[in-house]
């Protein structure tokens, strides 16, 4: 098996929908021509950032398997996912790659209690054979995220508060030993004196474990403050990414400038800047179905060009970007390296 | 003069489930002032009791919530109403919208999904001032909705046909349209895009410059708080922790858990380790004695555990509840 | 236009057909699973109830059987007879008044069926409706609870149940509505006069209220639990602290989100009133449809219950499809999407 | 009545073994009817066939329903279109007069059993579609997705997560079916077109009317089996508005403090 050293290798892959009923309808491209990779050998965390209807989602489901992708495909471990059929593949794959999902109360069914989920992860992935090694293994995995297995035992989800049942959540994602973890808004639904213990957790994990993190936010500053690398989505497009520090402290495309400049700071300092006038989007559909570049409707420094074709991938610095303005098509193609 | 005044507000809600009673402690001992022409913020996490003392002060009081002592009072240019003690009848006809309107939280769906928004638009407009010339209602409506910045084909969509933004924007200019004294928005931002709750917000603001009333804005967000409100209240487990202009509330925070609120923010272009608090926020069915941050707080002293802090004022309009500033440990 | 064509009127056009196509294929199955041979079985009935016809009537008779029931050739060509005389709207002879075709008669009793039903269905569907959204919108009030129950327990009983007890206490006990019919015993049917109008009525309200009744349940139960949620929904949450006066809340905001629904409901629910009309007549000797099977049931008159039953499943079919095509014009959502 | 049934002096099938059309008594509870029947024993015998009738088809009818139910839920795709189809079909035609057709072919054969089958067939549809707008809500909720990245199989995803959500809505449904089917067999009953022998609600009501029971003055032949029907659907209403809503998950979770 060649694995070229890459844990995850998600190449040029395009999801389409079907909106409407059999005949008819229209085709709404979520993802569109998506690639980056993370690295076997060196554990990170990796977001993928963008407002609703980017396509993040999407992505995210196509990484986990729920989703087949319409066009490219998806490598984990140098094996395509596509040629996941049987059910003990399937069960091979995911005991690698474990999701913790938005909402914490909605991740475990109110009528069971959250051990249990645990208890059968640990039996179902062969992690333990019986229930008092499984007790062993889940009380490890809880461990690793500061709670114990006498802390939740015989505990229904709504009988812990929000933070402690996101940390359960995670734990049941660690109990399989992942390679890598997909972690869909995981805090956003957690109260702000609680968020960061997560968001800690999963620095730890990356530094401590070897795990790999995808972390699928539509918040900029925690994942300005947790991840490594860092890709925008608008639209279903990555239009750039690169090293966090490098695509938020020193935007190139004017989505990513638009995008960072909106984000409220917690300082009462800018507020004069931060009140002045912006334009806002036009409707989702509407800049789905554009032609050329999504952001030209709303792109202060437009070009006739990026109305006609999509603008190419181009190399700014260590970031990758997707506009016109790099490819020499632009007058001011360092317009916005500064910073 | 103060438009709004709060005075040691206690509201609980007293459930029962298959006989067992449940008394949830949401709001105790809550007093403030709002004044004329300012944006007044209201921070606190989920359950803290901010929803339910909107829902008090705006005379919304139903079982299972229960006033059980204070005093909610408003001076609107003279015309004084006492929101505990108001008549249905007069609230409805003389107080909402007129002088106190919403932009609800989720306000996406506060639109009549089988209706277009200019229907929705005449209810409001007809329950309190009866329309009697319809040419003369649309022109002043047009006229509204295009001083806030919005299209007027907005008025003959139904509400699916907006987008999410829109609907907010839509949300706020029905919450206008009689230039009320006070506007309640609760969470008016919160399942937005950044970019569009940044247009939201920036109406809100312009809004109450233009009309100098004032809003009460309500979010978890403290982000927006430091961008929007001139004057912040810290609320935790039912109580106010802190109250203080916005500068003041983020330079100078005294409450352990005002500051930790803000100390955790995370930041763009910023990486130093943020640090959690321990433990979660109280239920407040059954919430601690003493200052109810107390089990939480990393400077707890004995008295913390027994004496409930007293809410005072340090300097000119900054108050705080913590023992910690009464014995002047800071 | 032409998307609503596709997405809409072409799924409802398929539904339509096939009800159809299954109703009347299950009409064609049955028969052919009667264990002996149904010709033979209903010819030596209709001898032992002392039948009179000579022996070249019956020899016809056996003909139009054996033609009725389509019993000549493959079951496939069968099938398609079946098919073949049907769309030519040929239902044959009623055996017991031989040879009226079932078809005229069935025509003469429709109205009476249908000037029972369309109204009852009506007034229950209205009253229902308004009381079920009020009774979720105002909780407390202690008559709205007392209909409720009544409206539940009614609902519940078999139609027949409903009809016999009505009967008995309205007709029986307290004479001051007619025992049965549609109108007094020896008066000719003469919709000209005011006063056998007046007769007809009078002879209707036991009948409908039975209906009306038994369907008011229904669509209360249906319309409360649709709006029980409708009434903490943000929308009507908003207009409260708007100040709008509650009745225009029940109407526009209430009523008028959660009847979509039950539109729909009343589609489906189309074939089960039809059958408790039915129920009704038998009870009330009343002279339509439901009169006319009881008398086919009592004189094994096959081809008239055949006729009554491909009548009805296309009556049926008939009024869901013409619900569905009304249906977009109440709701904007369905009309944009 | 069910349980008294079986200590019941009379054999139901037996006629004139009492004087005939004696009112009320405290001999005879429910009076005599012209048959020479005691009602009251007669009428326990015929609640307990009903109940009979009614447990069966709704059993029959529950199980095509949550098979369908649950398969079209969760498979989805073509087959949940062909299966909705076929469903509301089922829904909106007019039971009745297929039901009299059929009754009238089987006449003679016809028998508790064979209507319990036939009930049980066209029962499922209204059910069926419950299920499956449940199961396919159920599906797009996280807990779902987590039970699936825990490695559970479907088989245990659906008993363990699901089940317990279809249940309550099989259980609200087995009464409704249940009275639904006992509603039937009295109205194909007073059409005659059941086993008339067998005591039951309905041929209660059946030779009441051959006997012409009102216009000779027997009234109570007709009012004790229409009380009996009434307090039979009123209890079994009861019982199931009480059940259910001890099982409704709503329930059970305020129940464990939610």
């Amino acid at each position: 098996m060649s694995t070229n050293g890459k844990l995850l290798d998600v190449q040029h892959v395009t999801v389409e929908f079907h909106i409407g009923g059999l005949v008819g309808g229209t085709l709404l491209t979520a993802v569109n021509d998506a690639s980056f990779s993370l690295e076997s050998d060196k554990p990170e965390i990796f977001t993928l950032a963008g407002e609703s209807g980017s396509g993040k989602t999407t992505l995210s489901r196509l990484l986990l398997r729920d989703l087949e992708p319409t066009k490219g495909k998806v490598l984990f471990e140098g094996r395509d996912l596509s040629t996941i059929r049987k059910r003990s593949e399937f069960t091979e794959f995911i005991k690698k790659v474990q999701p913790v999902f938005q909402n914490p109360f909605e991740t475990f069914n109110p009528l069971r209690r959250v051990e249990a989920y645990l208890l059968d992860t640990a039996i179902n992935f062969g992690m333990a054979s019986n229930r008092r090694d499984a007790a062993e293994v889940v009380d490890n995995a809880l461990r690793n995220v500061g709670l114990s297995l006498d802390e939740v035992r015989q505990r229904y989800p709504h009988e812990l508060s929000g933070g402690q049942i996101q940390r359960v959540s995670v734990a049941r994602a660690l109990i399989s030993k992942p390679r890598l973890i997909l972690a869909d808004e995981p805090v956003s639904m957690v109260d702000a004196s609680l968020r960061m213990e997560i968001v800690n957790l999963f620095q730890k994990l990356r530094d401590e474990q070897q795990v790999s993190v995808i972390y699928i936010t539509h918040d900029l500053a925690t994942a300005y403050y947790i991840s490594d690398r860092i890709a925008i989505m608008l639209r279903g497009y990555i239009v750039e990414s690169g090293p966090v520090e490098d695509v938020l402290d020193r935007p190139a495309h004017p989505y990513t400038q638009l995008l960072k400049e909106s984000v409220p700071e917690p300082t009462p300092k800018q507020r004069e800047s931060w009140a002045k006038h912006i334009a806002l989007g036009a409707t989702e559909v509407k800049e789905y179905g554009r032609i050329g570049c999504k952001f030209a409707g709303r792109c202060p420094q437009v070009m006739d060009i990026c109305r006609k074709a999509d603008p190419p991938d181009v190399q700014v610095g260590r970031q990758t970007v997707k506009c016109y303005l790099y490819s020499g098509h632009g007058e001011n193609a360092a317009a916005g390296s500064q910073s | 003069m103060t438009l709004l005044s709060v005075k040691n507000l206690r509201a609980y809600y007293r459930t029962e489930v298959y006989g067992i009673s449940r008394t949830v402690q949401a709001v105790d001992g809550v007093s403030f002032d709002l004044l004329p022409n300012e944006i007044y913020g209201v921070a606190g996490e989920s359950s803290c009791g901010k929803t339910t003392l909107i829902k008090v002060i705006s005379g919304n009081t139903k079982p299972p919530l229960k006033v059980l002592e204070g005093s909610v009072n408003y001076n609107f240019n003279d015309y004084k109403v006492d929101m505990l003690h108001i008549s249905q009848d007069e609230l409805r006809q003389n107080v909402r919208w007129k002088e106190i309107s919403y932009v609800m939280q989720g306000s996406m769906s506060v639109l009549n999904p089988v209706r277009k928004v200019i229907e929705t638009f005449r209810d409001i407009v007809d329950t309190h001032e009866r329309i009697t010339d319809k040419k003369k209602f649309l022109e002043q409506t047009r006229a509204h909705v295009n001083r806030l910045g919005l299209p007027t084909d907005v008025l003959n969509a139904y509400p699916h046909q907006l987008s999410g933004g829109m609907r907010q924007r839509v949300a706020i200019a029905l919450a206008t349209v009689f230039q009320p004294a006070l506007i309640i928005a609760d969470e008016p931002t919160t399942a937005l895009d950044v970019v569009v709750q940044r247009g939201v917000l920036q109406m809100i603001r312009e809004i109450q410059t233009t009309s100098g009333n004032t809003v009460l804005l309500v979010t978890h967000d403290m982000a927006v708080h430091a961008n929007v409100a001139d004057r912040v209240m810290i609320m935790y487990a039912g109580r106010i922790a802190e109250e203080a202009p916005t500068e003041t509330i983020f330079d100078a925070p005294l409450h352990p858990y005002t500051q930790h609120l803000i100390h955790s923010l995370p930041m763009i272009g910023e990486k130093s380790t943020k640090a959690s608090l321990k433990g979660a926020p109280p239920n407040l069915a059954d919430p601690p004695g003493g200052c109810r941050f107390h089990p939480r707080c990393p400077y707890v002293m004995d008295v913390c555990r027994t004496k409930v802090p007293d809410l005072i004022s340090v300097k000119e309009r900054h108050r705080v509840a913590c023992h910690l500033v009464e014995e002047g440990a800071l | 236009m032409r998307k609503f064509i596709l997405k809409y009127l072409i799924p409802r056009i398929i539904q339509f057909l096939t009800i159809i196509f299954v109703g009347i294929t299950v009409t064609y199955i049955i028969p052919r699973l009667a264990p002996t041979d149904p010709v033979e079985a209903q010819i030596s009935t209709m001898m032992a109830m002392g039948s009179s016809l000579d022996p070249a009537s019956i020899e016809s008779m056996r003909a139009a059987l054996t033609d009725l029931y389509g019993l000549s050739g493959s079951p496939v060509e069968q099938y398609f007879t079946f098919w073949g005389r049907l769309l030519r709207g040929d239902l044959g002879p009623s055996l017991d008044n031989f040879p009226t075709p079932v078809s005229k008669m069935i025509g003469q009793a429709l109205p009476y069926t249908l000037r029972l039903l369309i109204p009852a269905v009506i007034i229950s569907f209205i009253f229902g409706n308004l009381f079920g959204a009020m009774s979720s919108y105002y909780p407390k009030n202690k008559a709205l609870k007392v209909i409720e129950v009544l409206g539940q327990v009614v609902r519940s009983i078999p139609y027949y149940i409903v009809a016999i007890v009505l009967l008995v206490t309205f007709s029986y006990f307290i004479p001051i509505f007619p025992f049965s019919g549609a109108y007094p015993i020896g008066t000719r049917p003469d919709w000209s006069s005011l006063e056998f109008i007046l007769k007809n009525l009078e002879h209707a309200v036991l009948p409908a209220a039975t209906l009306i009744l038994v369907g008011f349940g229904g669509w209360f139960v249906g319309m409360k639990s649709l709006t029980s949620n409708i009434i903490s929904e943000d929308y009507v949450v908003y207009v409260e602290t708007a100040g709008l006066s509650k009745n225009r809340i029940l109407i526009h905001y209430i009523i008028r989100t959660a009847i979509l629904p039950q539109f729909t409901a009343l589609a489906m629910v189309l074939g089960t009133v039809f059958s408790g009309a039915l129920i009704m007549e038998v009870v009330f000797g009343y002279p339509g449809i439901g009169s006319l099977a009881i008398r086919a049931i009592y004189s094994n008159d096959y081809s008239m219950i055949m006729g009554i039953t491909i009548y009805s499943i296309i009556g049926v079919a008939v009024a869901v499809f013409l619900m569905d095509l009304l249906y977009p014009l109440f709701d904007p959502r369905v009309r944009y999407q | 009545m069910i349980l008294l049934s079986y200590n019941s002096p009379y054999d139901p099938g037996k006629s004139f073994v009492v004087p005939w059309d004696l009112p009320p008594s405290q001999e005879h509870l429910f009076g005599t009817t012209s048959r020479g029947q005691d009602l009251f024993w007669w009428l326990t015998f015929a609640v307990r066939n009903s109940l009979f009738l009614g447990v069966l088809t709704a059993i029959i009818s529950r199980i095509i329903a949550i098979l369908i139910g649950l398969t079209a839920g969760y498979r989805g795709g073509w087959l949940d279109r062909v299966l909705m189809s076929l469903n509301d079909t089922f829904v909106v035609l007019p039971l009745l007069p297929i039901l009299i057709l059929l009754g009238f072919l089987l006449r003679d054969r016809m028998n508790l059993f064979y209507l319990a089958v036939i009930l049980g067939l066209f029962g499922w549809p209204f059910d069926a579609r419950l299920i499956r707008s449940q199961v396919l809500s159920l599906k797009e909720r996280s807990f779902t997705r987590t039970a699936v990245y825990s490695g559970t199989s479907a088989f245990w995803i659906t008993i363990n997560e699901h089940l317990p959500f279809v249940l309550p809505i099989v259980f609200a449904t087995t009464i409704n079916n249940i009275l639904w089917s006992i509603g039937m067999e009295v109205t194909l009953s007073v059409l005659g077109l059941s086993d008339l022998t067998t005591p039951t609600l309905g041929t209660a009501l059946f030779w009441a009317n051959q006997h012409g029971a009102l216009v000779a003055g027997v009234w109570w032949w007709i009012a004790a089996p229409a009380l009996v029907t009434i307090v039979l659907f009123l209890g079994l209403y009861l019982l199931f508005t009480s059940i259910n809503e001890f099982i409704d998950p709503r329930t059970r979770l305020r129940l464990i403090g939610g």
